[in-house]
């Protein structure tokens, strides 16, 4: 069975063949993966080369979308999307209709204090101007629009308390 | 000696001057706020007394709470650690006045050091050179342009009663003052509770090189060579290293000098660093003083094999210094990363959560001084260290290459850390090197090459991914007279905050 | 240098060399048996192979294999560690004659030392003092009998391919002589394949004082200091420490030059320890040469340094040594303990097991060597090291006291350990006094107290066994932002092999 | 409800007046106990003192018998019986009848193998006498007799191997 795993623009396609046999970029290899009793901790040895790796499993933006998963190795972190040949297929022929409205959020990427906002609504911004500021942890961090376009909603208020993931404004 | 200490502050430092103490035979009252029952500061000290709710204003910063949390513990001393109220001048008065005795320099020095455009004329008066800029705080408006004007751009907006490199602002261009002035006056009244700010020359790619400085009650001032502390983002320290790769002996002597003159103008008592800019030309500038024990001392201590915690003690309870300036000795080298809860690929945004899993590493020359643990929390309440990851080498490149690898060993899940960034820094040629100034990250780092990591790195990661995901691995075989293993993770783990376990 | 290098051994000196090696630049091949499949050596290396089922003869001490890996993973040299083959000349010489490069000293040099009666002509030929004894192996019978007459009660039965106490005896009576030659002997074939004792005076209330020493390919020989390891119990070594308390620096200097000799005699290259023993009148004494890195290392390492094991590797790419003798200095004093599984308070029985929590100390001057981690396994299959804790300190009394706190920070469930029996050592006044020798623990140490505790801390237990059994203890709170505690391990946790969590 | 806590021949008695309160030797203490994250890992505050504490639950040696707790504070182990009031009358009532022939029994205390059998059937011994030879991890271990008396049973022979807790002979 194919499997395609995907970061950023790069896609890795990794055929399991067995339990210890794997084939990528066209060559075989043989893996040894196990499990300690720590959940996220494994050991995997590919043909003798040792990896320390500890994996979990991120939560899907939604259901029936395809698994993610982080992989920390030697001090990186990767977060692959997941997909067998078969849903990528499927995926694909539905992808046209997928919406693209939750791009535009400006969204706080952690809890806090909103001390300022820097846009109004209508403004145009381009993608990385400032549309509030938000204090966590005793230091102020400015939040950036992430495309550009016009500033559609304002959700929050100067001093209002934030958690983290709560959309601030709405860029479209 | 004291027979016990009541220690203001939570977290790694906290824990460090437990050990301190508990090795001098002193015992030790932690405080702790609500979300810090379960603390290992809370935990490891002899006492343990609850300042109150979460937010630090009503616990950590709780003066009275914590005087009175002295007196019910019947502790002799306070120490305040680093950060809350270790440079609050009024506390330590407070502390004083309660007839406790504050394990710190005395109230005025740190009065005197925390307005620091009095520390500025303290130290042109004692003949400690200091950049060109404004002689008092400055409002935001048109005299700030004209002062800025013949300064001379770039300039630096500092809060007056700033430190840490809160409330700071590089100003390039004069139509860019007022917004900066106002942005850290707004920062400076958040952090320090006071809106003043200050304009002063801002240097171009100078090093951060501060001297460690320790005062007796007798008359005693000695210091304990320098740290390099350039690595920082925003201004604030990421990585320090002592020795410095550019300081020679005979600077070292010219800028401990200083220092101990400028420890001695200010009335000095006890640990304290003073921070200077050197610039290309080998001049350096007092920046600032900080009155009181520095995140960063381990690389001092592990470089000088000086406790500098234990001297701080010692000092306090009226003992003289029993070390001498030539005793003091330069062994090897040793780098600081301090780890924190962030996410470096999202404008290094706090990370909060439960530290679901905790792997440190070890090792000849390693050192992790931590405050967390598996099982606990980075919450929003406080500072997003998670620990100071030291490393000593018998020169700077194991001293590097002891990093390196204590950096790949370190797994923190639950949280993002700055782990890979910090891999990044000590991997970049000009760190190697010891080419580094303030501006080092912005100029010789490169983000993206974090994020990809190398190719083959990346490659591996989602061979693991497929292969844990798409077959079933094996779990740990249990050899015989062992334990049956536990039912799967696999199969039982559920949703637990938006993550599963693989 | 090499490029890659196989390291014949697991555990946590499989770990250390692991980390020298990655310092290096030079990458690993970990071999494993089945029982080592998820064991931190072969998750750290670079490349691991598999080497056999659990038992070491079938694995760890299958030479054949092990080469035949090397081969494989097409490493250029390979490091035994200590115990396994590391004192094995036939493996040394069959790596050689692979053509690879055995870390350590040349096959004839360790078949010398290995043979403790060759050893003892070759010493006394070079000048080096040895104790009266026989000068060849002996067989249990009548002429033993004589002999020992000769030397003297009390004797000390040795395994002539002996080392780290394994096949010893100590006998005071002529007729203990036969019953304690017979246990010796069949210990020692036991341990070493060869049943070979002899005879050697037995002195009265040595202590254990040993040089290490390197030598390089090039005629170099220096030493770095002395370790004395005369905290023992049956013939182990349990702590060591550096520099010894009784040794003056022209005694330092004498031993060093003794120990030189010694390495010279036997044409030594490498790292190695000669063990020596130290009278009360001051006379010292040849024991043995062990002819690789030593357990205890890591004090001449914290005291001096230098990194052992890259030393060891850099000789046996044949670099010259580029430190000299007056290069040498002792920075502070370092104790090591040993962490063993075993149950102090059951006759020091192994305790074999998984290894259910495990929460290792840390802070300044603090370093814990270890090659287990939380869900691995105690088995009986090999050394029952649970680690080798480390604490540096500016003075001897600094490094007791950084010991007992982090002796007491230490935590393990899952197997009993003798980390209590430690503490006991450390709060000993002799210890403390430095007046130790080789018999201090059946002499000074009463095992009652370390079952009693203080009356204080047991009667603390008792209230905390009461109160989490009988009243329902709270759960750590979770703050805003944190995420939902799982279900309570209080209702969930079932039977888990003779044993449930409270 | 007052508990017992019983380690060798000493027992204390605690009373427990509420979820914070207990007495001990006629005093008083308020405490706060409170469990981490790590199941075995507990904070517990006696009147402002803190200790850190590990504590398991042991298995009992047999059913209806009280339970049996394993205490690491400060470096030390403790291992208490727990009893409440009213379960140790019951069990005093009952305690004469209980037997004792489990106390002669020679137990291997780890896996390993009998090298040597230092007595023979009908033998008489004193407690401490040595009974067998047990090699584990490469060191000879000599297993003691648990009482005075006479051996009644051999129940391993030279060369066995033996698993922990496997009797290897039984004195009576």
């Amino acid at each position: 069975m194919k499997y395609f795993a995907e970061i950023d623009d790069l896609s890795y396609q990794i055929e399991l063949k067995s339990d210890n046999h794997f084939s990528i970029d066209g060559k075989a290899h043989s893996f040894d993966l196990m499990r300690s009793s720590k959940p996220e901790q494994f050991s995997l040895i590919i043909d003798g080369q040792s990896y320390q790796v500890w994996m979990e499993k991120l939560n899907s933006t939604s259901a029936g979308s395809p698994a993610r998963v982080r992989v920390h190795l030697s001090g990186y972190d990767f977060e692959f999307t997941l997909d067998d040949e078969r849903s990528k297929k499927l995926r694909e022929y539905t992808s046209a209709e997928s919406s693209t409205e939750d791009e535009g959020r400006v969204v706080a990427p952690m809890p806090g204090l909103v001390v300022k906002l820097l846009v109004e609504l209508g403004q145009k911004v381009k993608k990385g101007d400032g549309v509030a500021i938000v204090e966590a942890m005793k230091m102020e961090n400015e939040i950036r629009a992430p495309i550009i376009g016009e500033v559609r909603e304002i959700v929050v208020t100067e001093k209002q308390a934030v958690e983290k993931g709560d959309t601030l404004a709405v860029i479209g | 000696m004291f027979n016990r200490i009541l220690i203001a502050n939570r977290g790694e430092i906290a824990v460090r001057i437990i050990r301190a103490a508990r090795e001098m035979g002193i015992e030790t009252v932690a405080v702790y706020s609500d979300a810090d029952r379960m603390a290992l500061h809370t935990r490891l000290a002899d006492y343990a007394y609850n300042i109150g709710p979460p937010p630090s204003a009503e616990s950590y910063l709780n003066k009275e709470r914590i005087i009175e949390a002295a007196r019910q513990a019947k502790a002799e001393a306070i120490h305040p650690g680093y950060g809350f109220l270790a440079e609050n001048a009024d506390f330590a008065g407070a502390v004083t006045n309660a007839g406790l005795t504050f394990i710190g320099p005395p109230p005025q020095a740190i009065r005197d050091m925390g307005l620091k455009t009095r520390a500025r004329e303290i130290m042109q008066k004692a003949g400690v050179p200091v950049t060109p800029g404004t002689e008092s705080a400055i409002e935001p408006g048109k005299g700030a342009e004209k002062i800025a004007q013949e300064i001379g751009y770039p300039v630096l907006i500092k809060a007056a009663s700033g430190g840490g490199g809160k409330g700071m602002r590089i100003v390039h261009k004069p139509e860019e003052l007022l917004k900066s002035m106002e942005a850290a006056s707004r920062e400076a009244a958040s952090a320090f509770g006071d809106p003043q700010v200050y304009i002063e020359k801002y240097l171009e790619s100078p090093r951060h090189i501060e001297i460690q400085v320790l005062a007796d009650h007798h008359g005693n001032v000695i210091h304990l060579n320098e740290r390099e502390c350039s690595i920082q983002r925003r201004h604030q320290k990421v990585i320090e290293e002592a020795p410095s790769p550019v300081i020679t002996p005979e600077l070292r002597e010219k800028i401990g000098a200083a220092a101990v003159a400028a420890a001695r103008a200010c009335g000095y008592q006890n640990a304290g660093t003073v921070e200077f800019l050197f610039d290309k030309r080998r001049n350096f500038y007092f920046m600032e003083m900080n009155t009181r024990l520095q995140v960063e001392h381990p690389v001092t201590e592990m470089t000088t094999g000086i406790d500098l915690v234990k001297e701080q003690l010692k000092i306090a309870a009226g003992e003289p210094l029993t070390i001498k300036q030539e005793d003091v000795k330069i062994s090897g080298h040793a780098i600081e990363c301090r780890i924190y809860a962030e996410d470096p690929l999202n404008n290094f945004f706090p990370s909060t959560g439960r530290i679901d899993y905790f792997h440190t590493p070890a090792g000849p020359g390693i050192r992790n001084d931590s405050g967390i643990f598996e099982g606990g929390e980075i919450s929003v309440y406080y500072d997003p260290l998670i620990s100071k990851l030291v490393a000593w080498g018998g020169d700077r490149a194991e001293a590097i290459q002891r990093m390196k690898g204590a950096l790949q060993e370190y797994h923190i899940a639950g949280v993002h850390s700055n782990i890979a960034f910090c891999l990044l820094v000590m991997n970049t040629p000009a760190f190697v090197d010891g080419k580094i100034d303030t501006h080092f990250i912005e100029q010789h780092v490169q983000l993206s090459d974090m994020a990809e990591g190398s190719e083959e790195l990346r490659k591996i990661a989602a061979i693991a991914a497929v292969t844990a995901f798409h077959s079933e691995p094996k779990a740990a075989k249990i050899s015989k007279g062992g334990i049956p293993s536990a039912i799967s993770p696999w199969l039982t783990s559920g949703r637990r905050n938006g993550r599963e376990h693989i």
